[in-house]
């Protein structure tokens, strides 16, 4: 087995006596899909979260490329190749499309401190942010405010972001969540095309989308990893199965 | 320095931040549950001494001018609340900050209008005007100590009315997350009116307590104002329990800094320097000491939110 | 919008400077007052009175029409340069009367005689402009500073006390009010207190003042700050214990809110309402009338500062085109001001006497405050020495 | 102006071309104004009225870079124009009235203050920033105060304008004008083209949503801090120029008052055009120096003693007026301006 991208190892979040997720341990293989799902409230965002950095961890510690990244704030983070997306949309409302993605391509440029010369008229900056957004299948829409934009466009725009990072990972979180079927299906066919270039950690709720794109599964129950293993195996796990019964149907 | 002198002094600080706290009580509920910077919140500190200056004048007693200045106050709270304030609730805190100042601006021109630019007086009520001797040749007067039992017994009332009945139970909920308490059906309108005129009233109460002791003159809310949003800050914004005990520190600082900070600095400076030094300083404290508690705790002392 | 509101004000300014074509006969004197504000009172005292003035002469200074010009320079230094340079450019005003603060009179004094325009002071007399920084076109109908308090400091040491307790705002009139003190009291000074500008309550200091039992107390303590201590003197018990020097703290400005509290409180003053001459009473009565309230010293030097113009350009036949000549004309205080005697030194600040006043209740239930004992006669200030300039 | 403007065409209503119109009368009008002064009569107060008109303008557009594009509420900003004041002030009052020396002086003091402060502030977050700042201010107010050789509370009138490399040439209240023009004119372009840089278009971002600019790998407080520094910078330089105005300096140009009077500018121009700030500091200024000759003007129908009392008591008429424009007029004056093409 090849060297993991990314390793958790027994990742901890607690508020008071609410224990969020708990020793959570985990491994990312470059190159593949993995998934992660779980029922309502098992502590899936706030994985994602503690792993892009935006919540510190209790206990545990977080490798990426084999370096310890566990206290590193998120900015640094984004810059060693650990990209993410957001459950509920996170995009700048007032800027188009383009300039949001532009903004992350300029991030990863590193000279955001110069002070003349008009950024929105860069090409070496709109160009690869173009790019990324043809890659989603936006760049028809790329001067449109984003704060326009329809909510799976919006769902789109972050997978663009997230790519004009230019990540090692990208962390998805729901990319699905409130798009329509049309657009779903979109989404999917872009995360198909992604695959096998970029190693993708995705939580989703949409079974369908994850047994049809994941290389792995983790199954995660009040904030413990219950299972890890490919999707066919997963579906037939007993524990999972007990897990999700009552809760949602496994297909 | 003697150990009367600082208990003294101490009372002397106690006193002042009870006052403090009974002004900064009603602007961080008002912050708190509405998210609402109100400025006018110190005109309305004034107006209650005012009217309380109005009314001894009229009636001729401290005690009916109070009985009437306390309806009155929370009146003219809900009329601002009416014609003004409730039309800045979905606003952003700029617009608040700028349409509040216009209130300022226009009440302390206002009772200059009505009562003339020269200060007004208002009698020590004869009941508590004497003095008792706390030490020999050391004299506290009486009124002051009825300030500071006014203060503690509305502080008790507010802790009890926020923590023990359904309305303290919204307040509450509604200063950690207004939305919810939207969503449970509470009408949100009803509450901000209420928790606004209450505010308004407690603002209006302090005036009207210090207006025997200070000069009611106008302009005399704005620097108050600055050092309530100042407890504010250091308590935590939305916090009752907050603003008491920074009510309390920040009244301690400054009294006792300005009565001590010389005498401090003599023990490391010679007495020039010392004297020098402190006379600087000592107007600084509590912004000194707001920096400090901002710099370790960021939201306050008692944060609220999340 | 900009763009109107600019057109706007320069049309404006535009007519009002064209104003003069037409009425080249009328004086101008502009006023430049504090009238908004906590302060505002002392503003409107200095006004009221310039403008009983200009009624008692029949609307003429001098024998010319005079039109009065009144502005609020709010106590910032920053809006009165701007506004005196309205009233020197736009209005062309032949005089600035006021100010009421130290900091606005150093900070318009520049423009003013730059321009060659006679500035009298009718309250604000700082000391570098009685000293290094006095000016040919500079006058005061009022005092240097420092003055009042020499008064108190002269009766402590008079009086023999030999502890004294110093007390003032934490600003540059509050060390030079107690400097002044200081010139004439040679006495110990137990200590001298400094609480911040606009301090509202003075418990700390009369805690300390009650422990340390001087014998008397002085202090300046002007405006809203001087009603807070007086009450709460009063209130700690203090007053009939520990004799109360001031200046600025107890006159006709804050006696309506001090009331009975100050009753007994002793201040330095060049001159009172109740000071015996015919001209005076007159003068305190029609006050009263016109404006329902007792005048302080605010107000009878701007009376004085009105009488001062009319009687200058009396001298020069209603001529300001020679400033030499008016300048004389003015010097020679050829007029009979409402305080006894006056004349004006060579820095052009005046030599005249000062009392000790005490604050009492009138028998029609007013406040006021009253003469005790002349403390200095023909007094001129410590500064005039250091003025250089021709004067 | 906005980030659409900047893009290709688009379907996206650009309202920003047509609103270039606006800086362009506002510089014609401010270049046009010493001729007309000169016609006044008056030319020295209209010069001096409109070249404080300026000075505040250069301070509240310092102030609308952090506020409008950057979305920190400084409630301390006087403090600046107190720096670059007493900068001129204390060098002035040692015998260096150079403003070659005074100018970079005032400059890096302002910095250092911004850095500082900024650092320390830039770690709270919404009101706890604007109490923050508030007390930095403070502080600087009470130090100036306390500055017993400097004048303390009175402040101290500068023996004479600066020299600009040995010459008077800031004597004449012309060449003044040209000069604090010329600085408008300069700040504008900068802050222009330091809203529209990449810089710039992180500070914008990060007002818009801090945490996305941080998921993609930005840290906002550099920028932040950056951004108030150079603001800071900024409003010392009109500090100088205030102090050179007034040929004196004092502890009132920093009150917190004065401070919230550059927040009123800002807002009631509108945020984040820069311009709008510049033409917020105008109707400011002009309404306070005004309003009460309007008013007296217009109640021509009334006793004198009534328009008298009207006139003495013209902040009763401009509260109700601040109150009116954030209730009707969305977005300050800019607001007003842009709507009717709008709708």
């Amino acid at each position: 087995m090849a060297e993991p991208l990314l390793e958790l190892r027994n990742l901890r979040k607690a508020y008071g006596a609410l224990v969020v997720t708990d020793n959570v341990s985990l491994s990312v293989t470059p190159g593949e899909l993995h998934a992660v799902i779980g029922p309502n409230g098992a502590g899936k965002t706030t994985l994602i979260h503690q792993i892009s950095g935006m919540l510190p961890s209790d206990t545990g510690s977080i490798l990426f490329g084999g370096e310890d990244i566990t206290s590193l704030p998120m900015p640094q983070r984004v810059r060693r190749g650990l990209a993410r997306s957001f459950q509920i949309t996170s995009i700048l409302p007032g800027f188009s499309a383009l300039e949001n993605v532009a903004l992350a391509v300029q991030a990863r440029s590193g000279s955001s401190f110069r002070l003349f010369g008009k950024a929105a008229q860069e090409k070496n900056l709109n160009d690869p942010a173009m790019e990324c957004l043809s890659q989603v299948g936006l760049a028809a829409r790329a001067h449109v405010p984003a704060g326009l934009l329809s909510h799976g466009e919006k769902r789109q725009l972050e997978l663009a972001i997230g790519l004009a990072t230019e990540p090692k990972l990208l962390l998805l979180d729901e990319p699905l969540a409130g798009t329509g079927h049309e657009e779903s299906l979109r989404v999917v066919e872009t995360l198909r095309r992604l695959k096998g270039r970029l190693t993708i950690v995705l939580i989703e709720h949409d079974m369908e989308a994850v047994f049809a794109l994941a290389d792995r599964v983790s199954v995660l129950v009040y904030g413990r990893v219950l299972a890890t293993d490919t999707p066919g195996r997963i579906r037939e796990n007993p524990d999972v199965r007990a897990a999700y019964l009552g809760e949602e149907e496994l297909v | 320095m003697t150990a009367t002198l600082l208990f003294v002094q101490a009372l002397n600080g106690l006193q002042f931040g009870l006052i403090l706290f009974l002004i900064a009580a009603g602007l961080t509920l008002v912050f708190g549950v509405m998210d609402f910077i109100n400025l006018a919140h110190g005109v309305q500190y004034m107006v209650g001494a005012y009217l309380v200056a109005a009314f001894s004048a009229w009636t001729g007693s401290f005690g009916w001018a109070l009985l009437l200045a306390l309806p009155t106050a929370l009146a003219f709270g809900l009329l601002l609340e009416a014609i003004v304030f409730r039309h800045l609730y979905d606003r952003d805190h700029l617009d608040q900050v700028l349409a509040t100042f216009g209130i300022i601006l226009f009440l302390n021109q206002g009772v200059k209008f009505v009562w003339g630019a020269a200060p007004l007086s208002v009698p020590v009520p004869e009941l508590l005007s004497g003095s008792v001797e706390i030490a020999s040749g050391l004299l506290y007067p009486v009124y002051r100590l009825a300030i500071i039992a006014a203060g503690l017994v509305v502080a008790i009332l507010l802790y009890g009315l926020v923590n023990h009945t359904r309305i303290g139970m919204l307040v509450r909920a509604g200063a950690s997350n207004a939305a919810m308490v939207s969503a449970l059906g509470v009408n949100i309108q009803r509450l901000f009116m209420v928790v606004f005129g209450f505010g308004a009233m407690l603002a209006g109460f302090a005036g009207a307590m210090v207006a025997p002791i200070l000069s009611v003159e106008p302009g005399m809310g704005d620097n108050i104002l600055i050092l309530a949003f100042v407890v504010i800050v250091i308590g935590g914004i939305g916090s009752i329990r907050g603003a008491f005990l920074a009510a309390l520190l920040i009244g301690l600082v400054d009294t006792l800094g300005r009565s001590f900070a010389p005498n401090l600095l003599r023990l490391v400076l010679d007495p020039a320097a010392a004297s020098q030094t402190g006379r600087a300083i000592a107007p600084m404290l509590i912004y000194i000491f707001m920096a400090a508690v901002l710099f370790f705790r960021p939201s306050g002392l008692f944060p609220v939110k999340r | 919008m900009n763009v109107t509101i600019k057109t706007l004000g320069l049309a404006a300014a535009v007519t009002l400077a064209a104003a003069p074509a037409i009425a080249q006969e009328k004086l101008k004197v502009g006023l430049l007052l504090t009238l908004s504000g906590p302060s505002a009172v002392l503003g409107q005292q200095a006004r009221d009175g310039f403008q009983l003035a200009v009624k008692d002469l029949g609307g003429k200074l001098g024998g010319r029409d005079v039109e009065v010009i009144v502005v609020d320079d709010e106590l910032k230094p920053d809006v009165a340069v701007t506004k005196v340079k309205g009233l020197l450019e736009r209005d062309k005003v032949d005089f600035v009367v006021g100010p009421i603060f130290s900091n606005v009179a150093v900070a318009v004094h520049k423009p003013i005689v730059d321009a060659n325009t006679f500035y009298i002071s009718t309250n604000a007399g700082p000391s570098n402009l009685a000293g290094k920084s006095c000016n040919p076109y500079f006058f005061a109908t009022s005092y240097q500073n420092d003055q009042n308090h020499e008064v108190l400091g002269k009766v402590a040491q008079d009086r023999g006390y030999k502890k004294v307790y110093l007390l003032a705002p934490n600003y540059q009139a509050g060390k030079d009010a107690l400097a002044g003190f200081k010139r004439h009291y040679k006495g110990e000074i137990v200590e001298e207190s400094y609480v911040p500008l606009n301090t509202l309550d003075f418990q700390s200091e009369l805690a300390k003042i009650a422990s340390l039992q001087p014998d008397a107390i002085f202090t300046f303590m002007p405006g809203g700050m001087g009603v807070n201590l007086v009450k709460q003197y009063r209130a700690a018990g203090l007053a009939d214990r520990i004799p109360f020097l001031s200046a600025f703290t107890v006159d006709e400005s804050t006696l309506p809110a001090q009331q009975d509290a100050a009753i007994g409180m002793f201040g330095g003053s060049n001159w009172a309402p109740n000071l015996d001459t015919p001209q005076n009473k007159k003068f305190v009565a029609a006050y009263e009338a016109a404006y329902n309230s007792v005048p302080g010293s605010y107000s009878m030097h701007a009376y004085d500062a009105a009488l001062l113009i009319d009687s200058a350009l009396k001298t020069t036949g209603g001529k300001m085109d020679n400033k030499d000549a008016v300048r004389a004309a003015i010097k020679k205080a050829d007029f009979k001001s409402l305080r006894g005697d006056f004349k004006f030194g060579s820095n052009g600040f005046p030599i005249q006497d000062f009392y000790l006043v005490k604050a009492s209740k009138r028998p029609d239930g007013k406040f006021q405050t009253e003469i005790v004992e002349k403390v200095f006669d023909d007094y001129a200030d410590a500064y005039a020495k250091e003025c250089t300039a021709t004067n | 102006m906005t980030e659409l403007v900047q893009t290709e065409p688009s379907p996206a209503p650009s309202l920003g071309t047509r609103v270039e119109i606006v800086p362009i009368f506002l510089f014609a009008a401010f270049a046009a104004a010493p001729l007309l002064a000169t016609v006044s009569g008056a030319e020295g107060y209209v010069l001096s009225l409109l070249t404080r008109v300026m000075i505040f303008g250069i301070a509240a557009m310092a102030l609308d870079l952090i506020l409008g594009y950057g979305a920190l509420v400084s409630f301390g900003h006087a403090a600046f124009l107190g720096l670059g004041g007493y900068a001129v002030g204390i060098l002035a009052s040692h015998g260096i009235d150079d403003a070659l020396v005074q100018v970079p002086v005032a400059l890096a003091a302002s910095a250092l203050f911004a850095l500082v402060t900024g650092a320390i502030s830039l770690r709270t977050k919404g009101v706890y920033f604007i109490m923050i700042t508030l007390a930095f201010g403070q502080m600087l107010y009470f130090l100036a105060t306390s500055l017993a050789a400097y004048g303390g509370d009175d402040g101290m009138t500068l023996p004479s304008r600066s020299l600009v490399a040995g010459f008077s040439v800031l004597k004449s209240d012309f060449t003044f004008y040209w000069i604090c023009l010329l600085c408008l004119l300069g700040t504008y372009a900068f802050s222009r083209a330091v809203v529209a840089s990449r810089f710039g278009r992180v500070l914008r971002g990060t007002r818009d949503n801090a945490t996305r600019m941080e998921a993609i790998g930005f840290r906002p407080f550099r920028f932040q801090l950056t951004a108030y520094v150079i603001s800071g910078m900024m409003t010392g330089l009109a500090g100088c120029l205030l102090a050179n105005q007034a040929e004196f300096v004092s502890p009132a140009f920093m009150t917190w008052q004065r401070s919230g009077e550059l927040i009123f500018m800002v807002v009631l121009g509108g945020l984040g055009s820069l311009h709008g700030a510049i033409i917020g500091a105008a109707a400011f200024l002009l309404l306070e120096e005004f309003l009460p000759e309007i008013l007296h003007a217009a109640s021509f129908f009334l006793s004198d003693e009534v328009r008298d009392h009207l006139a003495e008591n013209w902040k009763m008429v401009f509260g109700p007026l601040l109150i009116l424009v954030v209730l009707f007029a969305r977005g300050g004056i800019m607001g007003l301006l842009r709507r009717p093409r709008h709708g």
